[in-house]
């Protein structure tokens, strides 16, 4: 087995070379490193499911001293998928960058960037330690605008501006969170945090600060604004990226702090405050499916309507704090608790999963679109669907899967959410999430009808797509599907052993 | 000892803090950038004072440095007319 | 009865009421200005808390690349103002065109935010024990073992080496995150805007040799003294950045390859680190073989000051150049040439 | 009222007028400053929690994060003002262009050109 640093190690190895390297072997270099972070990715996996989670003192020196790695299944599951989409992006990206002298350029800064944010969302998963999560905050946060601002365009460099402003805001209040926190009780490692957390002001107010950054780099609803113009002016690769996984590494964190390092004041240990703060969460999520939805429904571009696709659907993510922070109110809950718990731990999760993977392939498939016609605008795309049948069928495949219709993951996701949402008693949620899909269906067929719309006039031009682009995007909308397919084996692959938190009640085999 | 070192210190920030006065009201660029070369040497001041007064020899060198850099600032400030304002304009 | 509380109080008027005013009615000269006050304040702030590490960076920072950077900007952002007799009222703000002007309501918002926000920080801020009960005993404790005398470098450099190795990291991706949107690779070429003033290079060519001095000096002292690799390489940035401003040698003259090489020295020693120490069958990931601690941390706390010298140099002085630079008819065929 | 109490008081109210800064402020210029009037306001924050046990040498910790935040900070202010360069730039040289109307993955724009 190898050791866990490798996974932050070898992206960072990677940046460097490509940074040193010149020409052509960029790019090769990029897509190797990126099959072997893929490859010790996998190779975490028996580890993890032998031991249920590993953890190393890194520098010899134990927790509160030194600083811990620490790995789980839910971390592994980031872990993976951010590999999947990594390698199959970084595929890609190959063919992206390499279609003219000016593309070249961008692929050049592309790749060290993107091998070095790819070794901060790793150290993410393995963080265990609050300092060291702001610090990958900033790693994390500083290369997504680096990779944003890379077309140069005044509308991206406006957006990754501003993206930048508010992620610096956001961990500085992250930042300031930690500063109280370790005030009050003097050490930084998640878990020796959680074991003995009280409720104090000072307590609660860096619990406050902490969740408030990192749902403002998550763009949860009222936080969302630097999103949307972010993730559609960036270039196809990148905003597949930004869409599928940076925002996933915070609401990682989310769910670390949320549930590992404050448990005794959000009433996973027993204690019930009079408003649950999971609530709230749930509340502005709910909001956010419906809002980011209506929004997607409404707009012209197909990238910008991708984009606000992404705010509809990370919403769906902050409804497990709502949904768990109900089982442990009234002494006990329902019956069959841990069964539902571990119904919306899996469903989120697995909509993390599916989400990356569809996201990913929309974007893709948007670039691919963008290359052949030379806009994203949806009205330039009639008839398209004819000309390019296999662009439109990926961007079907992974509407599907957005919309949560069976053959997909984004189907099982939803369904296990639906039904902890009503296990528990709290069927409000299931309307938010069936209105959600419904609003979906909306701007998913919104696109799929204009593709195929016939065209009065003459047929523009297309400009070919390097089969390699095409592919890759297909294969993500594949994948995703046929994990909906094979829901059971990926739910069984599941890696158990969350750490205290209910999903290790869940077993391996459903 | 101790007290009449912070005594001159505080004088000194008080000095400071009434020469921030300059720094608002203006009324040219140049009165503005004047005031914050006097903080930086007045800095470098209460700097030495702090150190002798908790008797830590390791703040000299922030003294030190202070003094060092302190002309960057007015030499970045000082490059001349802007050959870009054509351009913009 | 020590007079240190009427230092205190006055010190933190002079914070407050250089913040207010920065972020109030000002114009944008004065503002950067009063940032730089605010960076020299707070300096004494951190001697005053006995932070002579933080100050030293403070110092560093706040006096000397911050101010160039502000300055630089504001030249190319408002290129009239800086010259105005009286400071206006800015005009209305290109770059935030899409922003509405905000209105009244915006205010009140933002006021009662703020307002909340403020007295659930000074609750929580006065709740706190009022002793620490940190990890100094811990970190004393084990001083000894570190390879060094000085707490705060044992635990940059030894006991939490991680986050110092992703704190260089972080710097190396701003400047990548600078360096793509622009059209060159490097600072190469980047030749000083106008003529150099002989009163500032023959100032420069007296001052520079000191400045190298104090960078070895600090360097040196971080092993039992406030100092080290931090402040030794924002000195050194600081020295690159006024021999580039007097039109001496600078990063701008660095061969590409030695350049790229200094500018990821810093990480890829780390790095280097990292992958022997897993690698090896009884090493400890990320720490240092017994007895070996001096002169590792020694070493890497060289190659991290040449590091960061570098690398913010390079930064200050594409950010001085401005886009000038890149912008002529030659430029396409130098991007195709210099960006592959 | 203790030293710690002071400074801390003051960390705090320079986060707070930080925070409305950044908000109500238009000028990109300024929320750069407003956040690091924030990022000023935590560092003193962890200072002066440092400083709690006086007497005995401050908590190492607390200064070894603040000095990694300044370099965060001075790295991100960087990073941001040559974004403000870059946008002034080209918005200067095409006053005419509405920001929001290119498209990223569009081949033709030739940047840097005259």
């Amino acid at each position: 087995m190898t050791h866990m640093l490798w996974v932050v190690l070898l992206p960072f190895l990677g940046a460097l070379c490509c940074l040193i390297l010149r020409g052509r072997a960029v790019a090769g270099t990029g897509i190797l490193f990126s099959l072997a972070v893929l490859a010790v990715c996998t190779n975490l996996l028996p580890g993890i499911w032998t031991q249920g989670q590993i953890r190393v003192e890194l520098g010899g020196w134990a927790a509160p001293l030194g600083i811990g790695l620490h790995l789980d299944g839910l971390g592994t599951f980031f872990l993976l998928l951010t590999a999947i989409v990594g390698v199959l992006v970084g595929l890609y990206a190959a063919g992206f960058f390499a279609q003219d002298k000016k593309h070249n350029a961008m692929g050049r800064h592309f790749w060290p960037i993107w091998l070095l944010l790819w070794g901060g969302l790793n150290g993410v998963y393995l963080c265990s330690d609050v300092f060291n999560a702001y610090v990958l905050l900033e790693v994390t946060g500083l290369s997504a605008v680096g990779l944003t601002v890379l077309s140069k365009t005044t509308a991206s460099l406006v957006a990754g501006l501003r993206y930048l402003l508010a992620a610096m805001f956001a961990s500085l209040m992250y930042l300031l969170g930690v500063g109280l926190l370790y005030a009050a009780c003097g050490q930084l490692d998640f878990v020796l945090l959680g074991q003995d957390m009280t409720q104090s002001p000072a307590t609660l107010t860096a619990f406050g600060l902490m969740v408030f950054g990192l749902l403002v780099k998550t763009a949860l609803l009222p936080f969302h604004f630097w999103l949307p113009p972010a993730h559609s002016s960036a270039p196809a690769p990148v905003s597949a990226i930004l869409s599928a996984l940076v925002v996933k590494a915070s609401f990682f964190l989310l769910l670390r702090i949320w549930f590992t390092v404050f448990p005794a004041l959000t009433g996973q240990a027993g204690s019930s405050p009079v408003l649950p703060p999971g609530l709230f969460l749930g509340l502005l999520g709910g909001l956010a499916v419906l809002w980011g939805s209506l929004q997607a429904v409404r707009q012209i571009r197909l990238k910008l309507l991708i984009a606000y696709s992404t705010v509809g659907q990370l919403g769906y993510l902050f409804l497990i704090f709502a949904l768990l922070s109900v089982s442990h109110g009234a002494g006990g809950g329902p019956s069959g608790a841990t069964d539902w718990t571990a119904m919306a731990w899996t469903g989120t999760v697995f909509h993390v999963f599916s989400h990356g993977l569809a996201k990913a392939a929309l974007f893709l498939a948007a670039g691919c679109l963008a290359l052949a016609m030379g806009t994203d605008d949806l009205n330039a795309m009639r008839n398209i669907a004819g000309r390019m049948p296999v662009i439109t069928f990926t961007l079907a495949m992974a509407g599907v899967s957005l919309m949560g219709l069976p053959p997909s993951a984004g189907f099982v996701a939803k369904w296990m959410l639906l039904r902890a949402a009503l296990a528990s008693g709290q069927w409000w949620w299931a309307v938010v999430i069936i209105l959600g899909g419904l609003l979906t269906a909306a701007y998913v067929f919104k696109i799929l009808a204009y593709t195929f719309v016939p065209s009065q006039d003459e047929t523009v031009p297309l400009r070919p797509v390097p089969p390699a682009m095409t592919l890759t995007a297909l294969a993500l909308a594949l994948l995703c599907a046929v994990s909906g397919f094979r829901a059971e084996e990926v739910i069984a692959l599941l890696p158990h052993g969350l750490d205290g938190s209910p999903l290790s009640a869940q077993g391996g085999s459903p | 000892m101790q007290t009449f070192y912070l005594g001159v210190a505080a004088f000194l920030l008080l000095t400071m803090v009434v020469g921030l006065i300059r720094i608002f009201r203006g009324p040219r660029q140049e009165d503005r950038l004047m005031a914050m070369q006097l903080f930086g040497t007045t800095g470098v001041a209460v700097l030495l004072l702090l150190a002798a007064a908790f008797d830590a020899s390791s703040m000299r060198n922030a003294a030190l440095i202070f003094a060092v850099l302190a002309v960057l600032a007015v030499a970045a400030y000082a490059r001349g007319p802007n050959r870009r304002e054509k351009e913009i304009k | 009865m020590s007079l240190a509380p009427i230092f205190d109080i006055l010190l933190i008027t002079a914070l407050l009421l250089v913040s207010w005013r920065l972020l109030g009615n000002s114009d944008l000269f004065q503002a950067a200005v009063l940032f730089i006050s605010f960076g020299l304040f707070l300096s004494l702030a951190w001697v005053r808390l006995q932070a002579p590490d933080i100050a030293l960076a403070e110092a560093a920072v706040g006096a000397g690349l911050t101010g160039a950077l502000l300055f630089a900007t504001l030249k190319i952002v408002e290129p009239k103002q800086g010259r105005s007799k009286n400071g206006a009222q800015p005009k209305s703000c290109r770059l935030d065109r899409a922003a509405e002007c905000p209105g009244r309501m915006h205010y009140i918002l933002a006021s009662i935010f703020v307002l909340g926000l403020a007295g659930l920080l000074l609750t929580a801020v006065f709740s706190l024990p009022d002793t620490a009960n940190g990890l100094a005993g811990l970190t004393s404790g084990f001083l000894a073992q570190s390879g060094v005398e000085h707490p705060v470098t044992a635990v940059l450099l030894n006991f939490r080496l991680y986050d110092t190795w992703l704190e260089l990291g972080v710097l190396l991706l701003a400047l990548l995150g600078v360096l793509g949107t622009r059209d060159r690779l490097g600072p190469q070429n980047v030749t000083a805007a106008q003529p150099p003033n002989p009163v500032l290079s023959w100032l420069v060519r007296g001052l520079a040799p000191f400045m190298l001095l104090a960078t070895v000096y600090l360097l040196w002292l971080g092993d039992h003294a406030p100092g080290g690799a931090f402040q030794a390489g924002v000195v050194l940035a600081a020295t690159l950045v006024l021999l580039w401003l007097a039109g001496l040698g600078s990063v701008v003259r660095m061969p590409r390859h030695a350049w790229l090489f200094s500018l990821v020295a810093g990480f890829s020693a780390m790095l280097v680190l990292a992958l022997c120490t897993t690698l090896a069958p009884d090493a400890v990931a990320l720490a240092y073989p017994q007895s070996w601690a001096k002169a590792l941390i020694l070493l890497l706390e060289s190659v991290a000051t040449i590091s960061i010298g570098v690398i913010l140099a390079s930064l200050t002085v594409l950010v001085l150049a401005g886009e000038g630079e890149a912008n002529g008819a030659g430029a396409a065929e130098t991007d195709g040439k210099n960006g592959m | 009222m203790t030293t710690f109490h002071l400074y801390s008081f003051a960390a705090m109210l320079l986060a707070a007028l930080g925070v409305y800064g950044l908000i109500t402020r238009r000028h990109l210029l300024r929320k750069v400053m407003a956040l690091n009037i924030i990022a000023g306001g935590a560092f003193l924050l962890l200072i002066s929690t440092a400083y709690r046990n006086q007497g005995a040498f401050p908590d190492p910790v607390p200064h070894a994060m603040v000095l990694t935040g300044i370099v965060v900070a001075i790295s991100a202010t960087g990073f941001a003002l040559a974004l403000i360069q870059r946008i002034q730039k080209q918005l200067g040289q095409r006053p005419d262009q509405e920001a929001g109307d290119e498209n990223p993955d569009q081949t033709e724009t030739s940047r840097s050109g005259p």
